[in-house]
């Protein structure tokens, strides 16, 4: 069965990501890779269901429980990209003088400029309530609108209200010429958004193709997958990080 | 997931009679956003299928073919071309209709319009001109001439608008674009349940599915009624 | 009130139905409208109650207050000249409903209605099937029916097309009493026939569409 | 988004002429999942429709009442209920169809069913019961007198299979969730243009709607010759 | 083959049309049925034809090698006992289309199926008007056309309903010949009128509906 069934978040595939790495991996080993590109949420519960062979997604978390609840196994940590903070030009919340991002987002509360929210429970949205909450706020300010929607029309959304916006680096990038935010914040250490790949249990599920799955996580970590991984860019910006380290 | 899908109709049903705050404010979202369009265009589409059916002009089956494939757009690009006029630069910019209720009544008219009129088209298309005909000798104006066709054809025409109802009831890809799922402002049913889809909540999903097919079957059944009095086809 | 026509002329593609130069019906004039199958008779009172459009000419009222008017300028026909079709269009609804449907239009008291409706229904002997489906009568009481929803309305003028075609003699000699009262009442009628009957019987003047005109004899030269 | 409309209308006209293969596979998934979907369904339908105008039985209008509600069934839920049967748990699981083409046709078959259902009894409700006796009394067989009914219904009926078939073909809810939006294998138009627009790339999801319609419209002019004949309005 | 009933009986709701303890008729014979508006003529041909369901009985088509077919129960009757309604219903299409419409269900050759065609339209006075949509055709046309329609089949029984109502003297001629032709053939036929006509006139017998009954006169105890 040369068919490995892959599901993953939409910010890989949307990127163009996978259309850079999948053709050379199916022409060394002959299979066929169909992506399948939700939510993590999704992505993880076609993985829990056994209809999919391997997922590939960004919310540690869940991914700790997904592995623990035994459906998925041989997590790897293979790449990274980070969080940026958008905002209006202006910047009427003076982001530009903040300390890290915990100042920033306090900045944004009390200011009273607003902020969207994707409010999907996505792993974006999952990483900005996390910060929410380290930062020891309340995200009830007024300014606040949680929108239930893609990272697109979060920017959009936020573009249109002249308001911030905590999005990920590949679709900030390929909307950028659709916005009217800039970058306030970028860097910080916790705004790192890591991405694992996870092959599913072959105890539950001995039927999926579990020798495919298991060649496209090793071709992922080999050094030509990492290498190709940092090779991406878009507009000569590198968007992933290749961070696939030996287990000790 | 493993709860099958009668305790997810379930939990609909409970949802729905639990008076949750959260979930009505999203029934209402829908059904005034969907009422106010279907309300706006009810009367000028129908009579636009009246008039496609019995008048000859040229161009006219260029025109019925148009309503017609209009239906075949999909509901997001309609959404875009609504969010085309309505965004900050847009012809309609400075309503500052984005976001808002009736951004999503403007998109779900253009959605419902091809849908009533090429039903409506058809519905008349089938009737019989002498109704119109004794209407009119027997002292009607034409407005009442109009309505008496329409209670002859009150099945199809019921179909038809119910047919239009659930097609902007039921529609996401625009709402979701121009309106921009607020919660209590914007999020109507639809676009409630395409979050929790995302979100992979897919018994929350169902739930909030039941709950509009519920009132549906509710207002359904209170249109019956008038379906009922049809007693089969004509006889004579 | 007089209905008047002017000109008239009716093609169908090529072909010329019928042209008329003038016609005049008078109130309380009963005609005989004669003609072969495919005449034209049934288009001519079409035309003459406003429901078709001539190809060419003109109808008006005379004699009332208000301008003459023109064809489909205005309500103005409707109501006032009936046309019965040959084959009846009923409404859905009850026999009952149907003899209400033109009453509701009138500026009368329910009283008055309702005195106007058990007449006709009356008249017309439905009293049995008044509640009855009107989908479901038979040919005969169909017509009968058709009649009695026009004659409530006390139009000034009646076009009936071919009302007794499949009646009995019981149903003509009611159609008949019908038609009679409301000449009495000053109706001007014109009615096409293909069998000689107590309604035609009674007609001043035969008119006759031949050779795509139509010629007015009177009854006594035709029994002469 | 700055090129204004009639730009994007013409590069969805560039898209369709330019023979992209991606475009044609795209085109090719969704037309060949929506018409298997009409062609299994448009019989039993429309003698369903059929049935329910002409026959009397105890819960008619129950019958008919259900299959117009079940049109307000968002297409997400619809997908939903697909899924559940299908995924590796569900009653049809074993069949291991879920993300190929099959379950977007079995969803496809759920959303189109209702609506042609209901529309085609709205249409021969408004039929004349003499055309079937007079059919059956020249010697038609059954089979025969229903298509004469059809041909003599077929303005309405024509309306009712484009109004289905446009909600399937536009429809993305449903054939994303049971499809998942392979590329080349059950990436559709309307799955495509929301990938599209969750882009951002509004032009290049304006343009692929352009495409659909510019088929639906060939499609409607070509079904047009049909509907010509027709004359207006039954005037005897 | 003869047409063959046997304890017919249809009510609606609480009221009962009629009951026939037995009932027939045979090849070449000609039957004027008649009863006044409403007694249920038009119910009883339907009911013979196979259209509609008697409240209770049965109708059976006697002499030719098939069994005996039930009501509904195959196609048996349709195509050979044809129906004529009162309102004739007229397919959507050309005057030629409606009357080929029976046609194609029979095994004829091409040539036989246009002759018939052509003798039909000929006989019916049609022939200007055999590429004209039928929707547009008078009333008498309409009536024609129906006949012609059913005379291509050579039906074994024909049931007219009121054939003759709006027709002219030719027409009447026009269908008397052809309902001639049919007869000399062997056809069966039944024939409702309210009218003496010329089609009416060659009726060997009378069955009158009276009463919720049915009773046969011959033509001469009739004018005796
Ligand atoms: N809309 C139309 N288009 C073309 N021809 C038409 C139209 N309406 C009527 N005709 C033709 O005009 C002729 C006259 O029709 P009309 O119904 O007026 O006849 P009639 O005198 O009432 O006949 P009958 O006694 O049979 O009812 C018919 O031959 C008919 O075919
Ligand atoms: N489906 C029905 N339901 C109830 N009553 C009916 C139905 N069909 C016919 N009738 C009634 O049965 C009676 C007989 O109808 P039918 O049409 O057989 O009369 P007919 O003898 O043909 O009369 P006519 O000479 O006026 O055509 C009528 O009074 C009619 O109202
Ligand atoms: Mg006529
Ligand atoms: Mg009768």
């Amino acid at each position: 069965d040369p068919v490995i069934r892959l599901a993953t978040t939409t910010s890989t595939d949307n990127s163009g990501l996978l259309a850079h790495l999948l053709p050379t991996f199916e022409q060394q080993t002959g299979f066929r890779v169909q992506v399948i590109a939700t939510g993590t949420g999704k992505a993880l519960r076609h993985g829990r269901n056994g209809d999919v062979d391997v997922v590939m997604t960004h919310a540690p978390a869940a991914e700790a429980q997904f592995v623990e609840d035994g459906f998925g196994r041989l997590p790897r940590q293979l790449m990274a990209n980070d969080f940026v903070l958008l905002g209006p030009s202006s910047d009427p919340a003076q982001i530009k003088h903040s300390q890290d991002v915990h100042d920033a987002f306090r900045r944004i509360a009390q200011s009273r400029a607003g902020f969207v929210s994707r409010g999907d429970e996505s792993g974006t949205h999952m990483k900005e309530l996390a910060i929410w909450q380290s930062a020891g706020i309340d995200t009830n300010f007024t300014g606040y609108a949680a929108i239930g929607q893609g990272m697109g029309p979060a920017m959009l959304t936020a573009s249109e209200m002249g308001a911030y916006v905590l999005a990920d680096r590949g679709t900030y990038l390929a909307f950028r010429d659709k916005l009217q935010l800039e970058v306030s914040l970028e860097g910080d250490a916790s705004l790192l958004n890591p991405y694992q790949v996870i092959l599913i249990s072959d105890r539950k599920y001995p039927d999926l193709n579990h020798a495919g799955a298991l060649a496209l996580s090793d071709w992922l970590i080999s050094p030509q997958g990492q290498q190709m991984i940092n090779d991406f860019t878009i507009d000569a910006q590198p968007l992933f990080q290749a961070t696939y380290k030996v287990a000790p | 997931m493993n709860d099958g899908m009668l305790s997810v109709f379930q939990q609909g049903i409970v949802l729905l009679f639990s008076f949750d705050p959260d979930v009505w404010a999203i029934i209402a979202v829908s059904f005034s956003v969907s009422l106010r369009a279907m309300a706006i265009i009810l009367l000028p589409a129908i009579l636009l299928g009246f008039g496609l059916a019995v008048s000859r002009f040229p161009g006219r089956t260029g025109v019925i073919s148009l309503f017609q494939t209009l239906q075949a757009v999909p509901t997001v690009v309609v959404g875009l071309i609504a969010y085309l006029m309505l965004y900050r630069q847009g012809i309609l910019g400075d309503l500052r209709w984005l976001f808002t209720q009736n951004a999503m009544v403007l998109a779900q008219i253009f959605l419902a319009l091809p849908v009533l009129v090429s039903l409506s088209y058809g519905a008349f298309s089938s009737g019989d001109w002498r109704a119109w005909e004794t209407a009119r000798t027997l002292g009607a104006p034409r407005y009442r001439a109009f309505l008496t066709l329409c209670h002859e054809l009150r099945a199809p025409l019921l179909v038809a608008v119910i047919a239009a109802f659930s097609r902007i009831i039921t529609e996401v890809g625009a709402s979701m674009l121009v309106g921009g799922n607020i919660h209590n402002v914007t999020r109507n049913i639809p676009t409630a349940i395409a979050l929790e889809t995302s979100k992979g909540e897919f018994a929350q999903a169902a739930a909030l599915g039941t709950v509009l097919l519920l009132l549906a079957l509710f207002i359904n059944f209170s249109l019956g009624s008038l379906r009922n009095q049809q007693e089969g086809l004509r006889r004579g | 009130m007089q209905l008047y026509a002017h000109d008239l002329e009716i093609h169908f593609g090529q072909r010329r139905l019928f042209q008329i130069p003038q016609l005049q019906l008078n109130p309380g004039q009963r005609i005989w409208l004669r003609g072969a199958n495919g005449a034209g008779k049934t288009t001519l009172l079409k035309i003459l109650s406003g429901l078709q459009k001539p190809s060419r000419g003109r109808i008006a009222l005379h004699g009332e207050a208000n301008p003459p008017a023109r064809w489909r300028s205005s309500n103005l026909l409707q109501g006032r000249i009936v046309y019965l079709h040959q084959n009846p269009y009923l409404f859905d609804g009850t026999v009952e409903e149907n003899i209400n449907y033109g009453l509701k239009q009138l500026a009368l008291t329910v009283d008055e209605q309702r005195q106007r409706r058990e007449q006709a229904i009356e008249l017309a002997q439905l009293s049995d099937l008044r509640h009855s489906s009107a989908q479901v009568l038979s040919g005969g009481e169909r017509q009968r029916l058709a009649l009695a929803r026009a004659w409530v309305l006390r139009p000034a003028h009646l076009l009936l097309d071919e009302p007794t075609a499949s009646l009995d003699c019981d149903s003509i000699a009611a159609m008949a009493g019908m038609v009679d009262e409301l000449q009495r009442q000053g109706c001007g009628l014109l009615l096409t026939s293909h069998q000689h009957t107590a309604l035609t019987e009674a007609c001043q003047q035969i008119w006759r569409l031949e050779k795509q005109q139509l010629i007015c004899e009177t009854q006594q030269e035709l029994s002469a």
